[in-house]
C-alpha cells in the first residue's frame, strides 16, 4: 500500500524551511491568534502556504499583539482549510478557495478591522460538541511540548506521581467508567488492574499504545496523534505507572507519516524535558517509549496479531487465552489500549473518575470521538457525549443531507460493523445499543449512505476488504471471506437464486462462530447486518435482477437451478 | 505443578491434570475430536478450527487443541451445530486448493480425506476457487505439490522446532498464503534445508511426499511420527 | 525466537545506502524483533526490497530466510518489485469507494493501462490502492507522490499525472 | 411427472456426461446382481440399451461424469426434467474430480495442448462436430438439483448395488461414512 508513506527522517535539523513555519508569536499578550489547522486534511488544501503567507501578512500590517499559531484539528475537514481565531470566536473556512473567506478578510479581523468568518456559538456543528479528547487539539502547537505544558499538560502525570498510588490511579480509571475506544468497549480499569497484578515478566512489563487504525473511513486516532501526541503520551505514562511498566510502544500506521512524525518528535521532546526516559519527573520511575511503524496489514488492529508484529514478524493472531494482559510482548504483561483511550487518561485524572463519568449514559461513560463522513454536509471529526442519537449527529452536527439526497443509512464500526437503517436514527450512540442494532461502536468511523449506495454493493465492498486482509492463518477466515465474497458477487450481478442467499447465511453463521481472531468473527456482520435491514435489496437482486440504487451491474443470466455456489467464473 | 481437575465432557465424568488441554483429556478418554493442524509434540496453533467444542454457559465456542481444562467445564464435543461446523471447515479445506483424491499420493492415507469419510461428507456446496498453483519438484528426494496443501503449518513448526532449520515458513497472506521455503527459492536450492524429510512425515496429506511414491500407494509414515516430535517435547 | 545477536557483516555492496541500513540495525542493536523496522529503512532507501537486501538483513539480524520472505510478503506495504519513478495511490475507503474511487481505478486502468499495484509499461507511474489514508473528508482522495488532493474527479486525477 | 403408477415397473437410466467410463464399469462389476435389478426395474436409457432418446419419465437416474461442455450441460438439464430421483454416480459427477483439474487454468491451454502442440498432422481445434467446452468443469449439481451423492473413483460395486436397491425401495440412502473421495 503506497509511496504515500514514505517516513520522513524522523528528526529533521531546523533548516530554514522549517524556522519559516515556525508560529510567529507576540511579545506581550496576543489580542486575536489565528490558529491554522495543519492536520492531514487542511494540509492537503494547501495550509502550510496559507500559514506561511498569513504571517507575512500580519508581519506587514504591522500589527505587534498578533499571533499566527500551527494547530491540529479543528474538526470540519470538508470545509479546509480552516482558521480559528478564539479570542473573536470566529472561524475561517475555505479560506482564500474558491467559493470560501477571501485571505484578506481573515487579516482585516485580526488586525482590528472587520469581524469575518463565521460566529462559532451558533453553529451546531460545533455547539452540539463535547470535547475531552479533542479539548487541546484545536488550541496547541502539536509540535512543541512547551505549547501543551503551558495549556497545563502534564500536570496529570505530575498529580499522578506525586500525590496517588498506583493504585489509587487504577481505582480512578475504574471509577470513570471509562471503556477501550478501539472498538470492543472493554472496561479500561480492569485491564489495567489485571497487568498491574500480573506478576512481571523477565523484561517488566509493557504499555502499548494500538494506533493502527485501520478501518476505512475512520481518522480519529490519526487527527489525535497529529494534533496533541503529548496527550497520548501522557495518557500511556500514566498507564505505566500505575501497572508499573518500564517500557512502551507505539503502533502506528504507516499510512500516517505526518502522525509519524509529530508523534516522534513529541517523544523526543518529552524525554528531554523529563516526561519520558529513565527519570521521569526526576524520579527513578522509568519509562521510554518507542515508536513502532506497521506496514500495512489491517489484522494488526488485533491485539495478538499486533505483537506479533512489533516483535518483528507477521502479524498473525494467536488463541487468547493467554491474554495479552498477562502474557504480550516478550511473554510479559501487556498493556494495549488504543489511542482515544490514552487520549483521555490525563483529563481523566486531573478531574476525577467521578467527573468523567458524569458525562454519558448509564453504561457508557465519557465522550466519542468520530469521523463523520460519507453522504453529509460536514464531513470531519466530531466529539459527542455517550448517548447522543445518530439523528443529532448526523443531520444537526453534520448538517443532514446534501440537497435532494435521501438517507439510506450510517455505517459504523468498520469492517466489522453495521448499516444502521433510517427508523433507527433515534437510538443513541452507546455501546450496546450499537450493539443491539447489529452494529458495534467500534474505532469511531461513520459513514452516512444516501439513496445511491446499494447495500448488497456495501455487503460486498467490506467482504472484499475481509478477504484480502484476512491473514490467512485460520481456515474459516482466509476461506470464508472468499466463498462469502463470491456468493454476493454472485447477487450483485444478479446471477444468484435463494439457494445461494441461504448459503451465504449458513456460511456467515459458520464462519462467525469458529474464527480465531476478531477480523473473521466481525467479516460476517455487514451481510448480517444489511440483511436485516434492506433484504428488500437482495430480493430485488435476486429475485428481479435488479439493483435498485443502480449501481451494480446485472449481467441478465438467470440464476441456475443448482444447489451449488458454482463456477467463480474469472471473479478472483 | 499440576493438580487434578473433573470435567464432563459429552456427559462423562472425567479427571485431567491442570495443565492438559481439552483435547488431550477427550482423547485420553476415547472420545474423537477431529483436528489438522495439531500434531502431538509441536506447538498448538487452534488455526484449522476443527476442534471447535461447546462450552456450556458460554456463547463462544472454544479450540479444543488450546482451551485448557478448568474444574467443573461441561463440555460438548459433537452437537449437530458442531458437526455441521466441522463439515464445512473440511469443505473449504477441499475447496480452497486443488485436491483430486483419484489421482493424490496420499490416497487412503490423507487425513483430510478420512475427515471428509468420517464426518460424512459427501459432495460440496460452496464454489471451488481452483488456484493455479505449483509443483516443486527439486529437491532430489522430496516433492512439495501446493495443489494438496492446507496451510496446516505442520511443517514449518516441526522444521523449527525439531530440525532446528526453520526452512518452511508461509509467504502472503490470506488466500494468497502459500507455503514457501527460503526466500520462495525452489526447494532443491535451499540453502537451508538439512533434506531430514521430518516435513514430509508430518504432512496431513499429500502436499509433501517422498520422490517415487505413486498414486494411492500410501505414503507409509505415520508410525514414525511419534519418535520424531512426541519423546522430544516430554523429555 | 532467542535473541541472537548477531554481528555487523559486510554491505553486499559498496552503495552507500547500504549505511543507512546498518546504522538503522546497530540502532536496533541488531535484535530479530527490528526486522520491520529494518526493511522499512530499506525500502525507503532502495525504494523496494530485492533478494539481497531481504538475504542480507537476515543474516545481520539472525532471522531464516523463510521468516524475512514471510514477513516482507506479509505486509502489503513492502514492495519487492521495483516501483515506478512516481506513486499514485488511489484511496478505496469506505468514504472514497462511494465518493466515486471506483472511477478513478477505472480511469487510471483505461489511460494508463496499470492496475492497481502495477507499473505502467514506460516505468512512468506506479498505480496503488491504499486501503484508508483517513482523509475521509475529502473524498475520494489520491496521493500522487507523496502529496494529498482530495475531492479527484477523473479529469482532475489525470491532470495532475499529466503534470507530472 | 406423474408418481409411479401402482404395478408399474421402476424405470433406471444411466448418463456418461465427462468421466472415464469407470463408474460404469463398477456398476457392471455387481455382476450376477445385474440380473436381480433388471427383474426389479426397467433400463430405459445408458450405455447397457440401445435407446437414442432419453425417455421422458424416468425413476432413478445415475450420472457418471462432470459437465464440462455445452452438450454435456444440455444433457444434464433434460435428464434432470425428466427424471425423480437423479444420482451423481462418481467423483466426477460429484466434485468435477479429474476433468476439473483444467479448471485453474482454463479450456484454452487444454485445446491447445491436445490439438495443436502435439499433432503433427493438420494441427488446428476442430470447430465443427465437437460440443464447446465450458470455461469451468463443474460437478452436476452446479446446474442442477442432485438427490444423492456417491463418491468413490470409482465407488465400489457393492455400493452401487446399495444405492440402486436401496432407491428401488423407495429409500434415500445414507452414503457418508460407507464411501469417501478418491
Amino acid at each position: 500500500m503506497t509511496g504515500a508513506s514514505g517516513t520522513e527522517g524522523a528528526v529533521a535539523r531546523p533548516t530554514r524551511a522549517r524556522r519559516q513555519a515556525e508560529p510567529l508569536v507576540p511579545q506581550g499578550p496576543a489580542r486575536a491568534s489565528a490558529h491554522v489547522c495543519q492536520a492531514a486534511g487542511c494540509l492537503s488544501m494547501g495550509s502550510d502556504t496559507l500559514f506561511a503567507e498569513l504571517k507575512e501578512r500580519v508581519l506587514a500590517s504591522g500589527a505587534r499583539d498578533v499571533a499566527v499559531k500551527r494547530v491540529g484539528c479543528l474538526g470540519l475537514c470538508s470545509a479546509g482549510p480552516l482558521v480559528e481565531v478564539p479570542e473573536q470566536g470566529r472561524m475561517f473556512e475555505r479560506l482564500d478557495q474558491p467559493g470560501g473567506v477571501p485571505l484578506d478578510e481573515l487579516v482585516a479581523s485580526l488586525t482590528g478591522g472587520a469581524l469575518g468568518g463565521r460566529e462559532l456559538g451558533e453553529e451546531p456543528f460545533y455547539s452540539r460538541q463535547v470535547k475531552v479528547v479533542l479539548e487541546r487539539s484545536g488550541r496547541v502547537d502539536p509540535e512543541k511540548i512547551e505549547d501543551y505544558v503551558a495549556d497545563g499538560g502534564y500536570e496529570a502525570l505530575t498529580k499522578a506521581m506525586t500525590t496517588m498510588s498506583p493504585d489509587e490511579v487504577i481505582d480512578e480509571v475504574v471509577k470513570s467508567g471509562l471503556r477501550g475506544r478501539g472498538g470492543a468497549g472493554y472496561p479500561t480499569g480492569l485491564k489495567w488492574r489485571t497487568v498491574a497484578k500480573a506478576a512481571a515478566g523477565p523484561e517488566g512489563k509493557y504499555v502499548v499504545c494500538n494506533a493502527d487504525e485501520g478501518d476505512p473511513g475512520a481518522f480519529m486516532d490519526r487527527s489525535v496523534l497529529e494534533s496533541c501526541p503529548q496527550q497520548v503520551l501522557e495518557g500511556m505514562a500514566i498507564a505505566a505507572y500505575a501497572v508499573g511498566a518500564s517500557r512502551g510502544y507505539v503502533y502506528a500506521r504507516a499510512e500516517y507519516p505526518l502522525a509519524v512524525k509529530r508523534l516522534t518528535t513529541a517523544i523526543r521532546q518529552a524525554e528531554r524535558e523529563g516526561y519520558l526516559g529513565r527519570e521521569v519527573l526526576g524520579t527513578r520511575f522509568d519509562f521510554q517509549v518507542e515508536v513502532r511503524i506497521g506496514a500495512g496489514a489491517f489484522v494488526c488492529g488485533e491485539e495478538t496479531a499486533l505483537l506479533a508484529s512489533i516483535q518483528g514478524g507477521r502479524g498473525t493472531p494467536r488463541p487468547r487465552p493467554p491474554y495479552p494482559a498477562t502474557s504480550g510482548l516478550w511473554g510479559c504483561p501487556t498493556l494495549i489500549n488504543n489511542v482515544e483511550t490514552f487520549a483521555n487518561i490525563a483529563s481523566l485524572v486531573e478531574r476525577s473518575g467521578e467527573a468523567f463519568a458524569s458525562i454519558g449514559t448509564e453504561r457508557s461513560k465519557g465522550t466519542k470521538v468520530f469521523a463523520l463522513t460519507g453522504a453529509v454536509t460536514n464531513t470531519g471529526l466530531i466529539e459527542v457525549p455517550m448517548g447522543l442519537s445518530l439523528r443529532e449527529i448526523v443531520f444537526d452536527i453534520g448538517g443532514g443531507l446534501a440537497e435532494g439526497r435521501k438517507f439510506k443509512a450510517v455505517q459504523t464500526g468498520g469492517p466489522s460493523g453495521g448499516c444502521i437503517p433510517e427508523h433507527l436514527l433515534d437510538m443513541t450512540v452507546d455501546y450496546e445499543t450499537l450493539s443491539q442494532a447489529g452494529s458495534i461502536m467500534g474505532s469511531g468511523g461513520m459513514i452516512v449512505m444516501d439513496d445511491t449506495s446499494c447495500m448488497v454493493d456495501v455487503a460486498r465492498y467490506f467482504m472484499d476488504f475481509c478477504r484480502e486482509e484476512s491473514c490467512g492463518k485460520c481456515l474459516p477466515c482466509r476461506v470464508g471471506t472468499q466463498e462469502m465474497y463470491l456468493l454476493l458477487n454472485r447477487i450483485c450481478s444478479g446471477r444468484a437464486g435463494m439457494v445461494h442467499l441461504a448459503r451465504l447465511e449458513e456460511l456467515a453463521t459458520m464462519v462467525r462462530a469458529t474464527s480465531l481472531c476478531g477480523l473473521g468473527q466481525g467479516a460476517p456482520n455487514p451481510v448480517f447486518s444489511t440483511l436485516r435491514y434492506f433484504r428488500d435489496e437482495y430480493m430485488a437482486h435476486i429475485q428481479d435482477q435488479v439493483c435498485p440504487a443502480g449501481v451494480c451491474q446485472i449481467e441478465g443470466v438467470p440464476a441456475v437451478a443448482g444447489t451449488h455456489a458454482g463456477s467463480h467464473g474469472g471473479e478472483r | 505443578m499440576s493438580e487434578v481437575r473433573t470435567l464432563v465432557i459429552d456427559g462423562r465424568d472425567v479427571a485431567a491434570n491442570s495443565d492438559q488441554t481439552l483435547l488431550s483429556v477427550a482423547r485420553e478418554n476415547g472420545i474423537a475430536i477431529p483436528t489438522l493442524c495439531h500434531l502431538e509434540g509441536l506447538t498448538d496453533i487452534g488455526a484449522c478450527r476443527l476442534c471447535m467444542v461447546e462450552l456450556e454457559g458460554s456463547k463462544k465456542l472454544l479450540p479444543a487443541c488450546v482451551t485448557q481444562v478448568q474444574e467443573g467445564m461441561r463440555v460438548v464435543t459433537s452437537s449437530e451445530r458442531l458437526l455441521e461446523y466441522r463439515r464445512r471447515v473440511i469443505e473449504m479445506f477441499f475447496l480452497e486448493r486443488n485436491h483430486v483424491c483419484a489421482v493424490c499420493v496420499a490416497n487412503n492415507s490423507c487425513e483430510l480425506q478420512s475427515a471428509a469419510r468420517a464426518l460424512s461428507l459427501t459432495h460440496f456446496e460452496l464454489a471451488p476457487l481452483h488456484p493455479d498453483v505449483a509443483v516443486d519438484a527439486t529437491h532430489e528426494r522430496f516433492v512439495l505439490d501446493q495443489n494438496r496443501c492446507i496451510l496446516c503449518g505442520r511443517c514449518v513448526r516441526v522444521c523449527d522446532e525439531i530440525e532446528g532449520a526453520h526452512v518452511w515458513d508461509i509467504r502472503g497472506r490470506g488466500a494468497n498464503a502459500r507455503l514457501v521455503s527460503d526466500m520462495g527459492t525452489p526447494w532443491g536450492e535451499s540453502t537451508t534445508c538439512t533434506s531430514c524429510g521430518k516435513c514430509v512425515q508430518v504432512c496431513p496429506t499429500g502436499a509433501l511426499f517422498e520422490k517415487g511414491r505413486s498414486v494411492a500407494e500410501p505414503k507409509a509414515r505415520r508410525p514414525y511420527v511419534p519418535y520424531l516430535v512426541g519423546h522430544h517435547r516430554r523429555a | 525466537m532467542a535473541p541472537t545477536t548477531v554481528a555487523a557483516r559486510p554491505a553486499p555492496s559498496d552503495d552507500k545506502r547500504w549505511r543507512q541500513v546498518d546504522v538503522r540495525m546497530r540502532r536496533l542493536g541488531y535484535r530479530p524483533d527490528g526486522l520491520i523496522e529494518v526493511l522499512h529503512t530499506a525500502q525507503e532507501a532502495f525504494g523496494y526490497l530485492d533478494d539481497e537486501a531481504l538475504h542480507y538483513i537476515g543474516d545481520c539480524l539472525g532471522v531464516p530466510p523463510s521468516m524475512v520472505y514471510g514477513v516482507a510478503t506479509f505486509y502489503s506495504h513492502f514492495t519487492l518489485e521495483p516501483q515506478g519513478e512516481h506513486t499514485c495511490v488511489v484511496c478505496t475507503g469506505t468514504a472514497c469507494y462511494i465518493n466515486g474511487a471506483g472511477a478513478l481505478v477505472k480511469e487510471l486502468e483505461a489511460r494508463l493501462g496499470a492496475h492497481p499495484g502495477e507499473t505502467t509499461a514506460d516505468g512512468k507511474v506506479s498505480v496503488l490502492a491504499a486501503r484508508c489514508l483517513g482523509a475521509c473528508s475529502m473524498a475520494p482522495a489520491v496521493v500522487v507522490d507523496g502529496e494529498v488532493y482530495g475531492k479527484v474527479g477523473p479529469e482532475r486525477l489525470l491532470g495532475i499525472l499529466e503534470e507530472l | 411427472m406423474d408418481e409411479t403408477a401402482p404395478g408399474r415397473r421402476p424405470r433406471l437410466a444411466t448418463i456418461w456426461l465427462d468421466g472415464c467410463s469407470g463408474c460404469h464399469m463398477s456398476l457392471l462389476d455387481i455382476d450376477e446382481r445385474l440380473l436381480e435389478l433388471a427383474g426389479r426395474a426397467d433400463i430405459v436409457y445408458g450405455c447397457l440399451v440401445d435407446a437414442k432418446e432419453f425417455p421422458l419419465d424416468v425413476d432413478v437416474t445415475l450420472v457418471e461424469g462432470a459437465v464440462s461442455s455445452e452438450e454435456d450441460l444440455r444433457k444434464v438439464l433434460e435428464v434432470r426434467e425428466r427424471t425423480r430421483v437423479l444420482v451423481a454416480l462418481g467423483d466426477c459427477a460429484v466434485t468435477s474430480n479429474v476433468p476439473g483439474m483444467r479448471n485453474p487454468f482454463g479450456p484454452k491451454p487444454l485445446l491447445e495442448r491436445a490439438y495443436i502442440e502435439n499433432v503433427t498432422i493438420n494441427p488446428g481445434i476442430p470447430t465443427e462436430g465437437l460440443p464447446a467446452l465450458l470455461p469451468e468443469s463443474l460437478p452436476v449439481h452446479a446446474w442442477a438439483p442432485v438427490d444423492v451423492f456417491v463418491t468413490g473413483c470409482p465407488p465400489s460395486a457393492d455400493r452401487i448395488f446399495e444405492v440402486i436397491s436401496g432407491l428401488l425401495d423407495g429409500q434415500l440412502p445414507e452414503v457418508g461414512q460407507v464411501s469417501r473421495f478418491g
